[in-house]
């Protein structure tokens, strides 16, 4: 039992280090202030005790310049640790260009994930080493937290909205996931672990039975089932806006405004299609809100994104 | 400095007797009393929930408590420390008792309110304990929503009604203190001769006037919520839930300085009395006071950094955190500075006192880690954060609250309690504490997160240091339960001024007359004067005028 | 410091402007002047609000104190819209789904019905 | 004007009302004057306390208007903006009475001072019908969240406007008209409260505290009021 008690979590992400030093900065600034005011604190109140009864206490006081140096240097020293700790954070809240896309969904209290190439698992999240990973999140009921203190990164996902938190591992192994937002009776065990392995042992993984289909394929088969398609066709004369290569361009509506169409104008216009009606068209678009799930919804919109070609 | 009335005296406890008089009373300091009594219930009831926290988690199995059971319970933990306990426990007792003697005043300024604050707590302490009763409320104190709007089938309407009624008692108070700083100092009590608990006091009072309105409104919006649907906070009704977090934190930071500000005062005054000395930049600690209060308004989104708030926002609050640092900074500093060429007296208040100032440094640096972003990023809800609030609150406010109890307890009471045990129960106090929650802040960045009833093993060592821990700050606080209680009856007669302290409550017979003072001061000097006499009563020596 | 006491005519003058007040609010809000109308109504009720305040509510005869109390409610209201508007209106685009389901919310049965 | 230490001439002159609690100076404090400013700042402490309570509602109104401005929009053309100009008027024709009531108590003229006292709270239960009558329409049109089931299906300049975001605002709408006619329904409560006192001669020059405290807290509901117009029924109008 006692040789476990380490002072640090495993370091498995890019962000580890960079968290860990920020945090090893500002224990030692902590340690030595402390240090410093009970030194001083507690010789002063040796020093200076009363020797008898009624001694009173000298009308000398330290220089006032002394005002100034604390509340400067206290000041000083916090503004460094803004800056870094900024910069720490918004490192890890600016996703990379070239992350790959997985998808979470949270509810009480269980992780679903789903990998690009389609492969589900549930509370247990294999991932290559060295790929940078970005998981776009979801939940259905109530606020839950994505937490990986192997990534010392987290996030809170928030029902009705995605969210997203990046990391990348740097260090095969298996780390606790934890749900860091509390969310009813079993959040103390709505976690799992994250499996962190070789780019090779992955593809193993998922070729042995955990393939699946990869979201965009199902989104393209939803896209026929869902009959989208008898409006979204490739040629002019279609009731419906064309969609290829729409991502990412500016969509002008009916009323004048723009949207920009990305991940949620895709989201909205599935399940709201009547919010903004875009420019040329009709309001003829029926709500799909009710029919399908949160997991379709991002196959879907990963699909329609697919028809804007690779990347961005 | 002498006349201990000896005799049998009218004071405000024997003025009249019997339950009635005391449930009328319209008298400051039996409504401290009161209220004293009060909060040490809602201590109780909160120290015998966290016995249950620690008990629970000595082990990492949840084998103690279903998890439902040990969600209530952390849930009733919070919420009757921090709004039935906390938030009350120096303004409304000792503050309550001092502040119109330290002004030389007869009352505060509204007697009527004053009672009524305290029936307002009372009224929405028996509403959450009835809650408690039949089944208690599982949502945390924060009360997030969706999940107490949409989710949890417990007493959420009741209990949020009985902190919105608690809220109102500290209003209430807020309103009091404020009107009576303004308008009742005694003659030549101007601004700059007023204690510094006073000027503590009176931002505080400032914090609960214009922060409490908007815990109330919001714990309102979530019982419509809750009932109505009205969807504001509701996204399946297109509502916001991060609107709620603002809300509840636009009070709830601030409320954090309605615990410490008071705490904070009584040290200033303790490192007085204790020192024999005038305090190292009065006039840097009167204003800290001010600028905490106001400062403390502008940073409540470093509860929200990954709540899904703009990046953007995070960083205004987290840069706005540091800020607020500024003003306490100063405080701990010239408290420290005080030492030096004093006459520093090793009493058990000023144990406490120094206590206070070790464990609220380590809580505030704690702080101001928490408000930097990075960091913030790993150890936000987990176990960090508890050690961190724990600090400030247990380690900072308790011990500031234990210390004024132990300072002004022969003015209370006219009784003193005894020194060894006395001593005896800082220490404890003091080892148990630290023993309780350092380990908190390594399990913190390990990873373990807040609000789990059941952990992984490699967790267990710490977590069972923080559980023996905890057994000791029990008897820590047990003692003076009872030697305090003891003292009123058998402790030595208190004279009118132990300490040889200065300050006008101590000019008055122990414990004091109904009206406080036969004669009306007049001040002619600074607070914390021991080098010549700066109160006198003119109507004995007449021509002090 | 003596209680002022206005006269008769004064309050009926503050009425009156008030009055009127209250017909330009009502009749800007039928002219589209885009997101000026907005600042209008805001700004006519502002200046009514300090009109009650200055001379109903004597604030205009008070201590300065009692300016500063309202100042400092003002102030502090500035900072809850303020800050939590920064927050809003910074927003990633993420969007906030606000129709997932149209029907009243699953939740009200369970809030009820859990477990 | 009169200065307030006259507290020989004042007990003379109401030795007349024995059993009325005279003008009592309270045992805490030293003079009248004292005593009043003391009582002016309670009231106004409690006032800026309540501006911050409704800052809250004001806060949620701002955001959902700003993320739904058409639903508010559409929403707010079901209120009914003669019924609600017409209260605007009431109301603030309250405030004004209020104010001659508190001016009599000023003057000691305690039978004219309980007439508008009498006149407010007639203009106040005048409001508190009205909006009983808007209410009621909502009710039959199910515009009320949660009281009946909520219902809306309209289109607002050529867009369909979600069910929800209306729901939204009438939640707001009654949230913040509630709470103000809650003020309204205690207002009158104390109003009631002070004509009782008034009848029987408790106020004097020297001390009418409560006429005065009475009065701030009314004129500040009538200030919600003023808010709380514009911005319900007034949006969109064009
Ligand atoms: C008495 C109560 C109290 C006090 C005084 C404080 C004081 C401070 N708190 Fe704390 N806090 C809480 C009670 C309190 N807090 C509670 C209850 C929570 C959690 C609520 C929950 O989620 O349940 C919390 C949570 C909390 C968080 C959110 C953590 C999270 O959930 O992720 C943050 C983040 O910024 C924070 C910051 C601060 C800061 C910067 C101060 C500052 O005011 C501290 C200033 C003091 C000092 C800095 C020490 C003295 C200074 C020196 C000795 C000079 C040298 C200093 C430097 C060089 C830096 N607090
Ligand atoms: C003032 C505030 C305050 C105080 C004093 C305390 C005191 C203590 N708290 Fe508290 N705590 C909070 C405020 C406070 N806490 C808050 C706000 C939370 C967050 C809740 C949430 O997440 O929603 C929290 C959460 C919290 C947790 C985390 C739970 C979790 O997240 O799962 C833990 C765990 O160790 C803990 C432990 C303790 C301990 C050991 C004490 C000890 O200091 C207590 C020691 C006291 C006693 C043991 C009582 C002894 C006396 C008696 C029993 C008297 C007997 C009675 C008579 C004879 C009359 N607290
Ligand atoms: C009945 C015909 C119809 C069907 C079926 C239909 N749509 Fe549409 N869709 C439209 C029309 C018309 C518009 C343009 C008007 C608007 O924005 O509402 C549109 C707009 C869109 C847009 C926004 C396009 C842009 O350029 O801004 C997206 C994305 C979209 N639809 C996706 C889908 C998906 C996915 C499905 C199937 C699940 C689907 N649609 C089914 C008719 C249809
Ligand atoms: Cu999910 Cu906690
Ligand atoms: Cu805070």
């Amino acid at each position: 039992m006692w040789q476990n008690l380490p002072l640090f979590p495993d370091s498995a992400s890019t962000l580890a280090g960079q968290v860990d030093g920020i945090y090893l900065f500002s224990v030692a600034i902590a340690l030595i202030f402390s240090a410093l005011i009970a030194v001083m604190v507690i010789t002063l109140a040796i020093k200076y005790r009363r020797r008898h009864p009624d001694q009173i206490g000298s009308e000398e006081h330290p220089p006032e310049i002394l005002e100034l140096v604390w509340s400067v240097v206290p000041l000083g020293i916090m503004l460094v640790m803004f800056f870094w700790g900024a910069r720490v954070f918004v490192t890890a809240r600016t996703v990379p260009a070239n992350a790959v896309e997985y998808h979470a969904v949270a509810k009480r209290w269980m992780w679903k994930f789903q990998h690009p190439s389609g492969a589900r698992e549930i509370n247990e999240l294999h991932v290559p080493v060295g790929q940078t990973i970005v998981m776009k999140m979801t939940s259905e009921d109530v606020i839950h937290d994505f937490f990986v203190p192997a990534f010392r990164t987290k996030y809170d996902i928030v029902p009705g909205r995605y969210t997203t938190v990046w990391f990348q591992a740097t260090k095969v192994g298996e780390y606790h996931l934890f749900c860091a937002e509390y969310c009813g009776a079993e959040h103390s065990r709505m976690g799992g672990r994250v499996v962190v392995m070789s780019p090779r042992d992955y593809e193993e993984w998922l070729t042995h039975g955990n393939a699946g289909v990869a979201p965009a394929a199902s989104g393209a088969e939803l896209f026929g089932t869902l009959a989208c398609n008898t409006c979204h066709k490739s040629d002019s004369a279609a009731r419906a806006p064309k969609l290829d290569g729409a991502y990412g361009t500016q969509v002008t509506m009916v009323d004048g405004t723009t949207a920009k169409f990305d991940d949620d104008y895709i989201r909205e216009s599935i399940l709201n299609p009547q919010a903004k009606v875009v420019s040329g068209f009709q309001p003829i678009m029926p709500t799909f809100k009710g029919q399908i799930s949160e997991d379709q919804l991002l196959q879907l919109i990963t699909y329609v994104k697919s028809l804007s070609g690779p990347g961005k | 400095m002498s006349t201990a009335s000896s005799a049998p005296a009218r004071n405000y406890l024997n003025s009249s007797y019997g339950l009635w008089s005391w449930l009328t009373t319209k008298d400051h300091k039996r409504i401290g009393i009161l209220y004293a009594i009060t909060i040490t219930v809602f201590f109780a009831i909160g120290g015998l929930m966290a016995t249950l926290i620690r008990l629970e988690l000595a082990t990492p199995a949840g084998d103690l408590l279903q998890p439902d059971t040990y969600n209530r319970v952390f849930t009733m933990h919070g919420i009757l420390m921090v709004f039935f306990f906390l938030v009350p426990s120096i303004p409304a007792t000792l503050g309550n008792f001092l502040l119109p003697l330290m002004l030389g005043a007869k009352d505060v300024a509204f007697p009527k309110l004053n009672l009524a604050s305290w029936y307002c707590l009372v009224a929405g302490g028996a509403l959450t304990l009835w809650a408690l009763i039949h089944g208690g409320v599982d949502t945390g104190w924060t009360f997030y929503t969706p999940y107490s709007s949409s989710y949890s089938n417990t007493w959420v309407n009741v209990t949020g009604i009985g902190v919105f009624i608690a809220g109102f008692s500290s209003i209430l108070t807020g309103v009091n203190f404020i009107a009576t700083i303004h308008r009742m100092r005694a003659p030549g009590m101007t601004w700059f001769r007023m204690p510094l608990f006073v000027w503590a006091h009176y931002a505080t009072a400032l914090i609960q006037v214009l922060g409490t309105p908007v815990i109330a409104i919001t714990l309102l919006l979530l019982v419509l919520e809750r009932t109505f649907h009205i969807g504001i906070f509701d996204p399946t009704l297109g509502g916001d839930p991060v609107l709620f977090q603002h809300l509840f934190w636009f009070y709830s930071h601030p409320a954090v300085y309605i615990m410490i500000l008071p705490s904070m005062g009584v040290v200033s005054e303790i490192i007085a009395a204790f020192t024999r000395k005038r305090v190292f930049g009065y006039r840097f600690i009167a204003f800290s006071s001010l600028g905490i209060a106001i400062l403390g308004f502008l940073v409540w989104g470093h509860h929200l950094f990954v709540a899904g708030i703009s990046t953007y926002s995070a960083l205004v609050f987290s840069v706005l955190s540091m800020l607020v640092a500024v003003p306490s900074a100063i405080k701990v500093f010239n408290w420290s500075a005080t030492l030096y060429k004093a006459s520093v007296s090793w009493e058990t208040p000023m144990l406490y006192a120094l206590g206070f100032i070790g464990l609220f440094t380590i809580g505030g640096l704690t702080g101001v880690m928490l408000a930097t972003l990075g960091i913030d990023l790993h150890v936000t809800d987990t176990y960090f954060v508890i050690a961190h609030f724990h600090y400030v609150m247990v380690g900072g406010a308790i011990m500031g609250y234990l210390g004024g109890l132990h300072f002004w307890w022969p003015k209370i009471t006219g009784r003193m309690y005894p020194v060894f045990w006395s001593k005896l129960a800082a220490l404890l106090v003091f080892v148990g504490f630290n023993l309780t929650f350092f380990p908190q802040f390594i399990l913190g960045y390990m990873g373990m997160p807040r609000r789990y009833h059941a952990y992984p093993p490699e967790f267990q060592v710490l977590n069972v240091m923080s559980s023996a821990g905890a057994t000791v700050l029990a008897v820590g606080y047990m003692l003076p339960l009872i030697y305090l209680a003891w003292s009123m009856r058998y402790g030595r007669k208190a004279p009118e001024n132990p300490w040889g302290a200065v300050g006008l409550e101590w000019e008055t017979s122990s414990p004091p007359p109904p009206e406080n003072f036969v004669h009306t001061p007049v001040v002619t000097g600074e607070a914390y004067d021991y080098t010549k006499k700066v109160y006198a009563f003119p109507t004995q020596e007449a021509e002090l005028v | 410091m003596s209680a002022h006491i206005s006269s008769v005519k004064l309050y009926i003058a503050i009425f009156l402007a008030l009055m009127v007040g209250t017909a330009l609010t009502v009749a800007a809000a039928f002219i589209d002047m885009g997101a000026l109308n907005n600042v209008v109504a805001m700004g006519i009720a502002a200046i009514k609000a300090t009109l009650v305040v200055l001379f109903f509510m004597h604030v205009r005869y008070s201590s300065r104190l009692t300016s500063m109390i309202v100042g400092a409610a003002v102030l502090f209201l500035a900072l809850l819209f303020g800050l939590t508007l920064m927050d809003n209106f910074t927003r990633p685009a993420d969007f906030v789904d606000h129709t997932l389901f149209d029907t009243p919310p699953a939740s009200s049965t369970a809030v009820t019905g859990e477990h | 004007m009169s200065s307030t230490d006259h507290t020989g001439d004042l007990s003379a002159a109401h030795a007349g009302a024995a059993h009325a609690a005279l003008p009592r100076l309270e045992h805490h404090f030293d003079s009248y004057e004292q005593q009043r400013e003391t009582a002016s700042l309670g009231m106004w402490l409690f006032i800026g306390q309540e501006m911050l309570f409704f800052g809250g509602l004001f806060t949620a109104y701002i955001i959902f208007r700003h993320l739904f401005p058409d639903a508010f929009a559409a929403a707010s053309h079901h209120l009914d903006i003669r019924l609600g100009s017409f209260n605007t008027v009431v109301l603030i024709g309250s405030s004004l009475t209020m104010a001659l009531a508190v001016r009599a108590a000023q003057l000691g003229r305690q039978k004219v001072c309980g007439w508008f006292l009498i006149a407010t709270m007639v203009l106040g239960v005048t409001f508190l019908g009205v909006k009983a009558i808007e209410y009621h329409a909502k009710y039959v049109e199910n515009h009320i969240p949660g009281v009946t089931q909520f219902h809306w299906e309209e289109n607002f300049h050529g867009k369909q406007i979600p069910q929800n975001q209306a729901r939204i605002f009438y939640g707001l709408y009654f949230a913040m008209t509630g709470l103000h006619a809650l003020h309204m329904i205690v207002g009158i409560g104390i109003l009631l409260w002070l004509l009782y006192w008034v009848r029987r001669g408790r106020f004097t020059p020297d001390n009418y505290n409560y006429v005065e405290g009475v009065g701030l807290y009314w004129h500040f509901v009538d200030i919600i009021w003023i808010f709380l117009f514009p911005l319900l029924y007034l949006i969109g109008r064009h």
